[in-house]
């Protein structure tokens, strides 16, 4: 079933999509990249990670009402 | 700052001096090791690089930092402690944009330590950069 | 004191934030790896160490500080600066008796660097020490 | 020939010979070592290297007049 999720953008997917935030319906991860991209095609040459709920997303995951996915292009810090 | 691991700013001369007396009461600690990363007057294109501006993903910046001490300390047993600090926000060239300090009984694992944690840093730490010119 | 690289007594928090200007000017200098070795409170059959008494020969001990500078930054050639300093004399257990700091534009050879001068210090610098209980 | 040279004790050489520098007469370091050991029979239980001149010295030597040999038990720095 499908759950409303809130998406954070950050780095260069913040420039990419113009924002910050934002609210998305999807009933998993790989439904919700998709949306992404047919939305903000920009995302597409960022090769970006997701995590859920602050953990690091390995593969694809079921997502449920309320979870945090954050839209993670590659770390550069040091 | 909702958190240890992150500064506003540039890590200064003066806060590093404080970050270095943390564990200055452990006679045990025979070897400090630490790492300090600056930011870079690089040139791209002609141009000069003149600041850096960090942000972060920093609830999960402050999970990955505890993990990664977690992992360090149980990977070098003879470690006692520990410190880690990233800047957000405008740091300019010349300044330090990350602390890291590991103390230990013996050199080996200080040194050892110190630079695993640097490079867990630079992979798990959820910070970006934009360069300013 | 003959020689940059000897200090007498410890080297000081104060002494160790003055050391740590130094390169401070260096804007392509990106990393900074530092290490501290300090005098621990070992015990040894049941007498707890207080502090150390270092000596030196001074002459050769120079001489020997140049040599690993010039072999760390041959060895290491993204290497900026190298600084180091021995304590000679009483250091209490807790204080610092050395400092050695390497710069460098990029992380790798900092630390590499720095690990490899600690190793030469031990080996080749000619200084020894005295126990106090 | 023989020569007169210095010889300057450390660490724990000083203890086992009593002072921190006298002079000899030696053709050689290895007649010098000689010498040194049968003096200060102490200096056996150390296994003490020379320098020559401010040098660490890898092999044997001839000596000439105002050499200085150091006398170097196992560094203990850092």
């Amino acid at each position: 079933m499908a759950a409303e999720v809130r998406v954070l953008y950050f780095g260069e997917a913040q420039e990419a999509t113009g924002r910050s935030e934002e609210e998305f319906t999807a009933r998993d991860t790989a439904s919700l990249r998709n949306q992404l991209i047919s939305r903000y095609p920009d995302l597409n040459r960022i090769p970006f990670r997701m995590a859920l709920n602050r953990t690091l997303l390995k593969g694809d995951s079921e997502l449920k009402k309320n979870d945090i996915i954050a839209i993670l292009p590659p770390f550069q810090g040091g | 700052m909702k958190n240890r691991y992150l500064v506003r700013g540039p890590i200064t001369p003066i806060l590093i001096s404080e970050l270095m007396t943390l564990g200055n009461d452990d006679a045990g600690a025979g070897a400090v090791s630490i790492f300090i990363g600056k930011v870079r007057d690089d040139a791209t294109d002609g141009k000069r690089v003149t600041a850096i501006e960090y942000s972060a993903y920093e609830e999960m910046a402050a999970k990955e930092a505890e993990e990664v001490i977690k992992t360090v300390r149980s990977a070098f047993s003879d470690v006692r402690s520990v410190i880690m600090v990233h800047s957000l926000g405008v740091v300019k060239a010349g300044e330090a944009s990350l602390f890291i300090m590991v103390t230990s009984g013996h050199r080996d694992h200080a040194t050892r330590a110190c630079r695993h944690a640097l490079e867990m840093v630079k992979e798990r730490l959820p910070v970006w950069k934009k360069e300013i010119f």
